[in-house]
């Protein structure tokens, strides 16, 4: 019998953790998440059957350590040049069975880059956090919380907006920076994040990316308020809600680089969340596919199962097809995350523009491919027993995760053709 | 200026009270569902079903093809199919679940009680369910489709869920599992599509919603169109009077199909003119790029802007070509012809598909916007997709095509 | 039955005399042309050329908008939109390139002689150029496009090619390097659009192919439209007197594109249908996955077939929605409005990006014979291609679709 | 200023002589081939400005004898493990140029991999045919026919038709085989061919695979005619035309490797094959790249160059975005084509599957994309001297190579989803 293992992986990168890691999170997946995802939609406000798996995963399993020095706790993984295959394997078995969990589980990660990478490890501030999620068999989120009411990608828009239009603030007032402003949409929030990477400026209205400003916020300190969350199209377990920030204090060494690092470093993000979207599209067209073939082998059309009707055959091998290259591409991206050896720097604007290529081209590819064959499987496409509607649903909502397609073509054109005015 | 009027349509071919009527829905709709959608959501009993009783009961498109004798309107000229389409495009505007339900019935009355296919005995029989009382006759059909059963007998290919067997007294129908286009948990009357025991020519039998012997599953879950609320049925030897058999044969499934694509593609361009709606409202408000921007200045987001607007252009022109096809006969082969079955199954296929791209596109073009419910657009999305796929599978509708084109006769 | 009965169109709208024009072409495009073509290929002198002096001079397509005074049909009415397009679409069945000629010469022909627009003193000056003699009159266009002079006026976001300079006695145009949309070797009459110094209004500025100043590059290798020899041009000083300005501002220019971009979806049409037709004799005779299997009967190739079938549907339809459009100006704005001129340019893009996609894929189908010269395919697919191309860049098509639809004034 | 050195290559995958044929690629397509390559259309009968640059890369420069080993004359590259990524290399290079060429260069050592790879080399035959190529410093062709005037790609469709179509026999008579048959399309034909590897029968309508054979014929062999070169859309430098078997006789062991073996190792071919069509076409598109950049920095709309209004560059995006895809794939398909000790043998079904299925996307993406690009030119998309239409004309003829989509279709979902009637 065919599996989604049969599915090409480029054996060369893949990380010395694959089978381990890849073995527990596809019993986990079986056994913790399957069974009840069907209900996932209704339980976005409660998370109360999304967050049991969380628990496991994260506070129990131990995976929100992942990130931090062996010493304090962690698994020593922010040092590792395999830290992005790695994911890439985690993040799609997870996503196979819930893409929404697997941006969950991959934003835990995302605040923590800044102080987590070299060269800018903030051994101070890892110290200071590592408790927070390594001492624990609670679930520990993290969330990055940039965009804002107005302009919405704008955020993300660095090279063009160059952050003059953040209007959270941050002002310094003695040893504290005192922080004020309003967030929508991070991911791990509506209640959910217990810290919280704030993007923010010093000086509003500046077109120095000095005054950009990465600024930590635990979401007990006084001023946070998460607003409930959001309702959506799909994507349940990815949490989204209204943060607030009323003259919230934190120290000052609570800013994750300095000055001009904290812009320059965005890139990480960037790049590593492009990477991380891939992945979760390909982890979602695995169980997609395994959908298909159960759906095609028992519906029948003209006297034989539908599989074996040519014309159907056609589609199921564009499918399978799209698959092959997505993942191929996707592991290529997270080998380029992971080799700095060999494709530079993770934060330099060349390889933020082709993670952000592939990602949108590979999104593309997903809901043009998926939208066929879920048509393929007449009325029952849109049933919620055949999970596939809910891929469908999930991942178009990834679609705008760090800034829309517009945005990455716009970074894409601006690097490959050295566009000026853009 | 609404979208009504700004994308083209031959709108000096429909009749004034074609306009009326569209014009009077447009009032309804905004007011009943559009404007007390975002605090009721997708809600049934609040916001869908009171919806539809006024649509189908009150305004009459239940009645409307029905003769005055019967307490219809009599509009039952080819050319009604204008009036279709102009009402279906304003209630799929508002809420493509209702006009998908609408559909079934204007279908099914247009494929019984229009002049050429007018048959008294049967409309006798039926008329009343439609006409008498106040309130909605949810009407679904049981076609062939995609069945797991080995040996099933096919119809162009798909299984019929249904068999049914003749006989002095009436029909006996069995079917297990069997899915409706629609409603499967409210539906008042089933229009069945039957394979006949021992003949060649299959059968459209029409079974109340209350026949014994017709049981219902639970309503299951799924992507859109929450109007319908759909489940599985069983159908365990229910009993039909003869007269119950609406047609044998092709021409009778062409027709009803026919129309019914005529439906699903006007609430396809309504969902797609509401989209335009949303957008535009998006594009004129909207920063990017910092302070002073708007984004419908922009090149790119005006551009993918433009590229949408013509989606709708040329869906809406293909929608009104449909409607043409059917209300000239003469020209075009009637609505019982496989010729015209083929164009108005393309024609689905073609504005379903485009709509699925626009509206997709449109969400990308609005972020976040675009996907939390909140702000409408997402539910057209999934409206659109849920119709597409009941639309059937586009794979096997392409043999469809190559059978009349190319006359492919052993697909 | 061949494809010009098959696939869909509003048949019963056509007046007897379009009906017997695309019939007697159908017949001389079959002899003259296709019947030809194997041995003598794309040749100009022996095959294109010919041809183009019976359809424009012999059968009169170039005299059919102009008053019978002036030896025209005096066919000047706004429905000869269907004329144009049920001829066209026989002309491109044939050879695009000649259709994308016709289209040149039908839509200066509206511009000026449609009942409108009828100005006597234009009239008078031109109509003899199409009309005397028996010669074909090879029309061409100047229009705005991608110019790489930075600086230079534009309309639309495009650059004027030609500047002119107007005064009592005529006008003066100057222009380097510019490239006209057909025929720059053997065009008899340059339609030119040019900014007008020192003023803000464009003009529409007929230069004969004759004049003084005018200098033809050496014709240029392309992709495909054979019956174009193409060469850029030079306008140094070229005079023309006063009433050589067909008009001046926007009106105009939409009024010429509305019935170009009709002519064109028309050109287009043809090619599908011929596509149509040669794909349909393969899918009868071609055998696959060994012997006995037809290529029709195999359902990954019919499906693919159909789909083909469904586009050439879709397209069929537009391109007479278009004229309808063009036929009815009370209902759509006329031809000389902003809308009308989106609306056509947004068929024409449609049907041009179909027509490349189908017999891209029908090539496909016909793997090797697809791209061999001698089964008449590929030459289709480039010259739909290239006049896809000449059409302009869709990407900023999609601006203009913008300017109408969302009132982006900024771009 | 970016240049097409500025899309990704996998660097984990380069071979060893990577750089050194790099630039002698490189400098042979910039003089001896770009400074012609606008009047190949009108050469594809004569080839008098197509033959030259092969007879220097071919002949001279001895490309033609790579895959012969080193103690017969050649470089020995048919038992290199970095066979496929080094032709990548070199099938971009000469594509860029110019894809036809680049198709006839790989197609020189198609007939040849029969006998040159492990773990079926043929000594006896190399040695036989090594002096042809590597004793000359003209240029020679190879050729590999297997289409038939009935059915087409029927002949590649094996798993199905099983050869039973085939009507090119090999008749046993003595110590020789008599062939008869009419080949129709072959690579490196129209006169060009000095040796030829004729796909044929031993016993005409058999379901056995053990009787399709694979046999060489010398071009100057009695009774082999070459008919002339067809007239195509474009891909001029590909000459194709009818060749004659009438009563040829050649030696029984020029079969080239056996019963069973013949039909078993086709999978190469058609793997290798599919590898390079995808090189192809990425070659192709870093062309198409430089032409656009040009273009567009050149062209003026809204008073500023092309290439800065934003949705032209969302365009550009796209194409730049489908290069690194196509790129990457197609390396990652070289790479699976080279280390069988990771993917398994080269002629294994899911291999040629996966290649087959890699190939369809690529050039589906292709057709779409340039498409898109060539009419963003407007009038000048189809000049000649802009080479975008040229390349657009080329590459849809590499569409039908080996198989039109529809077999690629029906040979992915064979594998992946293990449909038994297709």
């Amino acid at each position: 019998m065919r599996t989604i293992d049969d599915f090409t992986r480029p054996l060369e990168y893949i990380s010395p953790m694959d089978g381990l890691l890849g073995s527990i999170f596809r019993e986990w997946v079986e056994k913790d998440v399957m069974p009840y995802r069907r209900r996932f939609d209704e339980d976005y406000m409660d998370h109360s059957l999304i967050h049991p798996p969380f628990k496991k995963l994260l506070g129990e399993y131990g995976l929100q350590r992942m990130i931090f020095p062996e010493d304090l706790g962690g698994w020593g993984m922010g040092r590792s040049n395999f830290l992005c295959v790695a994911a890439y394997r985690m993040f799609e078995e997870i996503a196979r069975a819930d893409s929404g969990m697997a941006m969950a589980f991959g934003v835990v990660y995302w605040p923590l880059l800044f102080i987590a990478l070299e060269p800018h490890e903030n051994r101070r501030l890892l110290e200071e956090f590592a408790p927070m999620f390594c001492a624990t068999d609670e679930a520990v989120f993290g969330a990055l919380c940039m965009t804002e009411p107005q302009g919405g990608s704008d955020i993300e828009n660095v090279e063009i907006v160059k952050g003059n239009t953040i209007q959270t603030t941050a002002v310094r007032d003695g040893d504290e920076w005192v922080i004020n402003g309003h967030k929508l949409w991070p991911t791990n929030t509506g209640g959910l994040a217990r810290l919280m990477a704030v993007v923010c400026t010093t000086n509003p209205g500046s077109n120095d990316p000095r005054d950009i400003a990465v600024i930590y916020v635990k979401d007990d300190m006084p001023g946070v308020t998460q607003g409930p969350a959001y309702e959506k199209a799909g994507m349940a377990a990815d949490r989204n809600g209204d943060v607030w920030y009323e003259n919230v204090r934190v120290p000052l060494w609570y800013r994750a680089i300095g000055p001009g690092d904290d812009a320059k470093y965005f890139g990480e993000v960037m790049a590593t969340g492009n990477m991380g979207i891939i992945a979760w599209i390909s982890g979602t067209m695995m169980n997609i596919y395994e959908r298909l073939l159960d759906y095609t082998s028992r519906k029948r059309y003209r006297g034989k199962p539908l599989k074996e009707d040519d014309g159907v055959a056609g589609l199921l091998a564009d499918f399978a097809a799209n698959i092959e290259a997505i993942r191929i591409v996707g592991y290529q991206c997270a080998r380029m995350c992971d080799r700095h050896d060999l494709y530079g720097p993770l934060w330099d604007p060349g390889l933020v523009a082709k993670m952000r290529a592939q990602r949108y081209l590979c999104m593309d590819r997903f809901m043009d491919v998926t939208g066929k064959v879920m048509n393929l499987m007449d009325a029952w496409g849109a049933d919620r027993d055949w999970d596939v509607e809910k891929h469908w649903r999930d991942v178009k909502m990834l679609q705008m995760v760090e800034g829309s397609k517009q945005l990455c073509q716009i970074e894409v054109a601006r690097w490959f053709y050295e566009c000026e005015t853009l | 200026m609404n979208g009504l009027d700004l994308f083209p349509f031959p709108k000096h071919r429909l009749q004034k009270t074609d306009l009326d009527l569209a014009a009077s829905l447009q009032g309804l709709v905004e007011k009943q569902v559009m404007d007390r959608r975002l605090e009721l959501k997708e809600d049934y009993e609040g916001l869908l079903k009171p919806s539809l009783g006024k649509l189908m009961a009150e305004i009459g498109l239940q009645k409307m093809f029905w003769p005055e004798k019967y307490g219809g309107d009599e509009h039952n000229q080819p050319a009604a199919s204008y009036t279709v389409a102009a009402a279906l495009e304003q209630i799929g505007r508002a809420d493509v679940g209702l006009a998908f339900l609408a559909a079934h019935s204007l279908a099914l009355q247009a494929a019984l009680a229009l002049e050429d296919n007018y048959r008294e005995e049967q409309v006798a029989a039926v008329a009343p369910l439609f006409c008498e009382g106040n309130r909605p006759l949810i009407v679904s059909f049981v076609l062939p489709t995609l069945v797991e059963e080995e040996g099933a007998p096919e119809w162009r290919g798909k299984g019929f869920q249904v068999k049914a067997k003749g006989g002095a007294g009436g029909w006996t129908l069995n079917g297990k599992g069997v899915r409706p286009t629609c409603s499967g948990v409210d539906a008042g009357l089933f229009g069945v599509a039957c394979a006949v025991e021992g003949e060649d020519e299959p059968a459209f039998i029409l079974v109340p919603g209350d026949a014994p012997g017709l049981n219902r599953g639970a309503e299951f879950k799924k992507t859109g169109l929450a109007a319908s609320r759909n489940a599985d049925l069983d159908l365990a030897g229910v009993q039909v009077p003869a007269a119950g058999c609406a047609w044998r044969g092709d021409a009778g499934f062409f027709k009803l199909l026919s129309w019914y694509y005529l439906g699903l593609t006007a609430a396809g361009v309504g969902a797609l003119l509401a989209t335009y709606e949303i957008l535009r409202e998006w594009g004129d408000n909207r920063v990017i790029k910092g302070r002073g921007h708007i984004f419908k200045d922009n090149p790119l987001t005006a551009a993918l802007m433009g590229e949408i607007a013509k989606e709708v252009v040329v869906d809406r022109l293909l929608a009104y070509d449909l409607a043409g096809m059917l209300a000239e006969p003469d020209a075009y082969g009637g609505d019982g012809s496989q010729a015209l079955f083929t164009s108005a199954l393309m024609l689905a296929h073609q504005v379903m598909a485009s709509a699925e791209y626009t509206i997709n596109r449109t969400m990308e073009l609005m972020a976040s916007a675009g996907y939390a419910k909140e702000w409408q657009l997402e539910r057209y999305w999934r409206d659109i997709k849920t119709m597409q796929c009941y639309l059937g599978a586009y794979e096997l509708a392409k043999h469809d095509f190559a059978r009349w084109y190319y006359r492919t006769n052993t697909l």
